[in-house]
């Protein structure tokens, strides 16, 4: 199972808990096991099919330039983040 | 530089060629921005607000109009009004109304310098005269210029629709536009089981990119509604996107030229004068130029944040930091997005820190609205926990180069923001810090009387983003590669990219012959900033050269009329494996190749490189009785993986540190209470200018 | 920028008959590295410029035998590559070789700076010191005022309206005579004093028997510190002396806060730079 | 133009990178306006429009200015030389070469200024110390480069000149 740690503030979601085993053949799928687990969650992740403007996953240590369909392994570590711009 | 040894042997890359548009640039014919001529050009002129903070209640243009040779007249109402979405850019954040209000004001004025119309003349002076002649009638409110008045309970809100996001919550009513907080660990218990713990607050200035090219814009919008574009920008595509969505146009309907461009460091990743000129040009049905003035460059574009930056440590009697927290309070500027994202990411990087807690806070003010400056946010809380790191050791006599290997952040360690640091090298360049010259050597050497000298340490992080790039090759029947691209060129990326080419085709980096072309004719590209136009871009050009290749051996099998297997392509030379007669250069086999052009291009989007650390030392000697300081000797050591041109990267370790002393020395935004930048010049400015040797 | 015309005249009799018939729409124009600013920046509308770079008068450097006549549009560089004026007036080209960079210097004048009356203009401390004279065309004629009278407030000078600076007369050392110049700016080139000061001192038989302090950026123009001046008159030269005259400078001036420093920093500054250059001025003198 | 009408236009006479031409300007515009606009070369950069970046360095009988700070009236029966004059038919001047084998310029929008203003320091004192090359250029601004790979084209140019 993916290792997810939620950011601050979808921590509502979780009663307070950061780190959430959940699984996911990929993000996506991740995502929607997220969602069963804590209902609501994915509209504050997923927009039109894509992850939300303004919002990265990083996985791995490596923020994902896939989104969605980037493969996860059994143990990956996922982690929901503001996408950073700038120069 | 001094360069650690490398695995690979290259040909190629780590030589110092000269650069490809090197020639232009020495003598004077590279095109910039505010070079370009085009049949029938008319220049323009924008009127700026003379007040930080005010309503707009009438714009009276009769009288501009009336005036000889002026051609047309544009305010906000020639703009559509644009939703306040987010953009889903991939470097540009902020909404689509907040990107349009920036560059016109629409019924609001957020700072000094603000667009709130503009004009095209038959020249230049007509331009500049009849623009005095808009009336403007303005409601003039009470400015808010730091993040404390912005944060006071009583303060004016600037932003008076604009929902912010304070921890998830949505919020009105409020000059902090977003709270983020970023938690590991127990952050209390970690500073209850230090020994010492130590807190400071510091108070960061606004400053400059400061490029000393204005920005400039140039448009053309035709009888089919497409906009042409020529300006100076570090991202063409995203011009095109941000023009388009301001003028409501699909993106194939905006053409964007990037121009050579004259320094950016991140300031000229945003757009200001393309939609002006664009609609000007569509109302007057000429060719449009506009360039700024350097007080509008220092009152309406940029600048880095200022703000204030508060960070406290605990560590153990070993000299272990246990905890740490900080709250980041970054002006935004008018419009949100004061990169308190990055600067959270940078403020704990360079350490192991079991329990950390950050609070990031981007705050409106009214100063003009933010933009990257070398990696946004980052230099802002590097100041503040490298000046504490400084002052716990100097409390408890520890050596400040030691506690930072001590507590130093490795691949695995755990980041203030989550992940786990993947490969990185911030614990090479402290080590490569302490067996340097400067580190060893004595500081008080040649010291003049009246004189005080100090050496100060600090490490530093960006993240080097990846991101979209597309690159294309084409061999000219002279046996010399066109290579395509389509990141503009602020610093030799031209040539760090085609020695990239070159390394792979094994030719000379001369060879190859590079051109940055349109948002046309070449796939979308991500823009030169972040540290990824060498690493992703470069990228593209190692994969397209590697199909040119693969393309080589193809069509030589089929002059050859063999297998394909049988050709070897070895630095520029073809040749069959078993026959020894089949042999042809790369010039020979171009003039006459079967099946067409030889031709390959790769795109990427890449994700980032893992960050790059430096570790930086600085002897300053300070004048007694007067406080002058002057920087006597600095040494940069940059984990900047392998240099492909030495000499550019060290021109940027050199460059990068010639800005942050004049940040940390003398640079800033002098503000009035009105809100009024009062030193708009070069001159009061104070930017570094040559850095003159004492002793001389 | 509103538009202007551009007028060469030959001689005085020519930019007087110009000066008369533009009135307060024309200026003079020397270096031009103020004036072209200030008239893009709005600060005035002209209908005329005049260059006077083509009036023998103004342009010459000339040599009698009691003065070193510097004429008004006499560009910096024309100071510091003579050696005679060098060697004899140190104090006048400590300034003239720091106002701005090589580029300003090819073109800007002490005249101008004069004129241009800023209250931290490099150019004017030392002239004080060097108690010189301002030679001024008129309408009325010729009329000469000492320099310490020129300014009257920031950007404005003694001239009436239709007269111009010719040169400036400016006295030849007597023995025992030094002057220095120095200011302080945070960078090390190209910057606008925050605080400045210019001193001279005539010693003889170890004694100061004169001397002039004058400051800038310190007040509406650069002034001449005449408590501290006179204290030194008829003084020994002792670290004392020189240390209650800096004192008496420091504490006479009236500078304001200003993004280029603010009140007690250019106080204290003046209180260094009088101590610096009353020691510079001194060694130039051959006193120590 | 709407005030302008009392301002004629003025003939010029004057030498720009050796060749003589008559020029017809506004007696209001910048020597470097009229470089720019008027005879149409661009090498000339504007940084600041009030002399203190030196982007717009040219020399008027061989003495450098910031071409801003000058009007393109005062430039009648003078020699102006400029960036576009200074590489010759046989090639490019050492200092041209030397900026671009020492990599002394990146965005190069300072790099025709500096050029100009070095080749001046050059043409007069053929071997200058490190020192006085840092105070000839200091009313230079780069913003890219931290000046120091500049000084060591220059110094490179003398030794090879």
């Amino acid at each position: 199972m993916a290792i997810v740690y939620l950011p601050y503030k979808l921590r509502h979601f979780s009663m307070g808990s950061n780190v959430i085993d959940v699984n996911g053949k990929n993000l996506k799928e991740l995502i929607n096991n997220l969602e069963n687990l804590f209902p609501g969650i994915k509209l504050e992740l997923v927009e039109n099919n894509k992850l939300k403007p303004g919002l990265s996953a990083v996985i791995d240590g490596r923020t994902t330039r896939l989104g969605l369909i980037h493969k996860l392994k059994e143990d990956s570590e996922v982690h929901f983040l503001p996408a950073i711009a700038g120069g | 530089m001094v360069s650690t040894s490398d695995k690979k042997e290259y040909k190629v890359i780590g030589t110092r060629p000269i650069r490809h548009d090197g020639y232009d640039k020495v003598t004077g014919r590279a095109q910039y921005g505010a070079d370009i001529k085009l049949p029938g050009l008319v220049l323009g002129a924008v009127l700026r607000s003379p007040h930080a903070h005010a309503i707009i209640k009438n714009i009276d243009t009769s009288e501009a109009e009336k005036i000889p040779g002026v051609l047309a007249v544009m305010t906000s109402d020639d703009l559509p009004r644009l939703d306040d979405v987010q953009r889903a850019s991939s470097e540009e954040s902020g909404s689509e109304k907040h990107l349009s209000e920036n560059v016109l004001a629409y019924k609001k004025v957020m700072y000094k310098g603000h667009a709130v119309a503009a004009l095209a003349a038959i020249d230049q002076n007509t331009a500049e005269e009849a623009i005095k002649k808009i009336k403007v009638d303005y409601e003039i409110l009470e400015p808010v210029i730091n993040v404390d008045q912005a944060m006071h309970k009583d303060a004016p809100i600037i932003l008076e629709d604009f929902e912010a996001d304070h921890l998830g919550k949505k919020v009105l009513n409020t000059n902090v536009a977003l709270h983020e907080r970023y938690d590991f660990g127990d952050v209390e218990k970690g500073f209850s089981n230090s020994d010492f713990v130590l807190e400071k607050e510091v108070n960061m200035q606004t400053v400059h990119q400061g490029y000393i090219e204005p920005h400039n814009a140039t448009a053309i919008w035709d009888e089919e509604n497409r906009v042409k574009i020529w300006t100076s920008t570090q991202g063409s595509f995203v011009v095109r996107d941000s023009v388009s969505k301001v003028l409501g146009l699909d993106v194939s309907r905006v053409r964007v030229t990037p121009m050579e461009i004259g320094g950016g460091f991140g300031g000229k990743i945003p757009i200001y004068l393309e939609p002006l000129a664009a609609i000007l040009s569509k109302k007057s049905r000429r060719p449009v130029k506009l360039v700024m003035t350097r007080t509008d460059v220092f009152e309406a574009t940029g600048p880095a944040p200022g703000g204030k930056v508060k960070v406290k440590l605990g560590v153990d009697s070993s000299g272990k930091m246990l905890a740490a927290k900080a709250v980041i309070k970054l002006e935004a500027g008018g419009f949100p997005e004061a990169f308190i994202e990055a600067a959270s990411k940078c403020v704990f990087s360079c350490y192991d820190i079991p329990s950390t807690r950050i609070d990031g806070y981007d705050v409106i003010v009214n100063k003009p609205s933010s933009a990257p400056y070398r990696a946004p946010g980052s230099p802002q809380v590097a100041f503040a926990i490298e000046t504490l790191v400084d002052e716990i050791c100097s409390e408890k006599g520890w050596n400040p180069l030691e506690f930072r290997i001590k507590n130093v952040a490795r691949k695995g360690t755990r980041t203030a923001l989550g992940p786990l640091y993947t490969r990185i090298g911030l614990e090479e360049c402290l080590k490569a810090a302490k067996k340097s010259d400067h580190w060893k050597s004595k500081l008080d050497d040649n010291l003049s009387p009246g004189k005080k000298r100090g050496r100060g340490i600090a490490s530093g992080y960006w993240f080097n983003i990846g991101f979209k790039s597309h690159v294309n090759l084409a061999l000219n029947t002279d046996g010399t590669v066109a290579l395509t691209e389509g990141s503009t060129d602020i610093g030799g990326t031209r040539a760090s990219i085609s020695m990239q080419a070159a390394e792979v085709l094994g030719i000379p980096a001369e060879d190859v012959r590079p051109t940055v072309v349109d948002t046309d004719s070449i796939g979308y590209t991500d823009v030169t900033g972040g540290s990824r136009t060498c690493y992703a871009t470069g990228y593209a050009a190692y994969l397209a050269s590697q199909k040119l290749i693969q393309e080589i051996e193809e069509k030589a099998a089929l002059k050859w009329d063999i297998d394909v297997e049988e050709v070897i392509y070895e630095n520029g030379i073809i040749k069959s494996k078993s026959d020894s007669e089949l042999k042809m250069t790369l010039k020979e086999f171009a003039d006459d190749s079967p099946g067409g052009p030889i031709t390959a291009n790769a795109s990427v989007d890449l994700e980032e490189a893992g960050g790059g650390f430096g570790v930086h030392i600085a002897d300053v000697e300070i004048d007694e009785s007067t406080g002058k300081t002057d920087v006597v000797r600095y040494t940069a050591i940059q984990d900047c993986g392998k240099a492909i041109h030495p000499s550019y990267v060290e021109g940027q370790l050199q460059g990068g540190a010639t800005q942050g002393i004049g940040w940390a020395l003398n640079e800033e935004y002098y503000m009035s209470r009105d809100g009024i930048m009062e030193n708009s010049s070069y001159l009061d400015y104070r930017n570094a200018y040559f850095l003159r040797p004492s002793d001389d | 920028m509103h538009p202007y015309n551009y007028y060469a005249p030959e001689n005085i009799n020519d930019a007087l008959g110009l000066l008369e018939k533009f009135g307060s729409k024309a200026r003079c124009l020397a270096g031009g590295t103020d004036i072209l600013v200030q008239t893009r920046g709005g600060r005035f509308e002209l209908d005329a410029i005049i260059d006077v770079k083509n009036i023998p008068e103004l342009t010459k450097v000339e040599w009698t035998k009691d003065h070193l006549l510097v004429g008004s549009a006499v560009p910096c560089y024309l100071l510091y590559e003579d050696e005679k004026v060098t060697s004899q007036f140190p104090g006048i080209i400590d300034a003239a070789s720091l106002i701005g960079g090589i580029q300003i210097q090819s073109r800007a004048s002490l005249g101008g700076n004069l004129c241009n009356a800023s209250p931290s203009a490099d150019g004017i401390c030392p002239l004080i010191v060097h108690n010189t004279i301002c030679v001024i065309a008129g309408p009325k004629g010729s009329r000469e005022i000492s320099v310490d009278q020129f300014c009257v407030s920031p950007g404005k000078n003694v001239l009436d309206e239709g007269e111009f600076l010719v040169s400036l007369k400016i006295p030849l050392p007597n023995s025992g005579f030094g002057a220095a110049y120095e200011r302080f700016i945070p960078r090390n080139e190209m910057d606008i004093a925050v605080a400045a000061v210019g001193s001279s001192v005539v010693v003889d038989g170890g004694k100061i028997t004169n001397s002039k302090i004058a400051l800038a950026a310190v007040g509406p123009t650069p002034i001449y510190a005449e408590k501290a001046s006179e204290f030194l008159l008829g003084k020994d030269v002792s670290e004392d002396n020189l240390d209650q005259a800096s004192q008496i400078a420091q504490d006479s001036c009236s500078p304001i806060t200003d993004m280029r420093g603010d009140v007690e920093f250019r106080k204290h500054l003046i209180g260094v730079l009088t101590r610096r250059t009353l020691d510079l001025a001194l060694e130039r003198a051959g006193g120590n | 133009m709407a005030n302008s009408k009392k301002v004629k236009k003025i003939q010029i006479t004057t030498t720009i990178n050796g060749q003589e031409m008559e020029l017809l300007i506004p007696p209001y515009i910048s020597l470097l306006e009229t470089l720019r606009e008027i005879v149409g070369i661009t090498g000339t950069k504007e940084g600041c429009n009030d002399g203190n970046c030196g982007a717009c360095t040219v020399t008027i009988d061989r003495r450098i200015v910031d071409s801003c700070l000058v009007l393109g009236a005062e430039i009648d029966g003078k020699n102006v030389e400029t960036i576009e004059g200074m590489a010759t038919p046989e090639g490019l001047h050492p200092l041209q070469q030397a900026f671009l084998e020492e990599a002394a310029l990146q965005c190069g929008i300072c790099t025709p200024g500096f050029l100009v203003a070095s080749k001046n320091l050059l043409d007069k004192e053929p071997n200058p110390s490190e020192g006085r090359i840092r105070h000839w250029l200091a009313g230079n601004l780069c913003r890219c480069t931290g000046y120091d790979k500049i000084v060591k084209a220059v110094q490179k140019a003398s030794e090879n000149s």
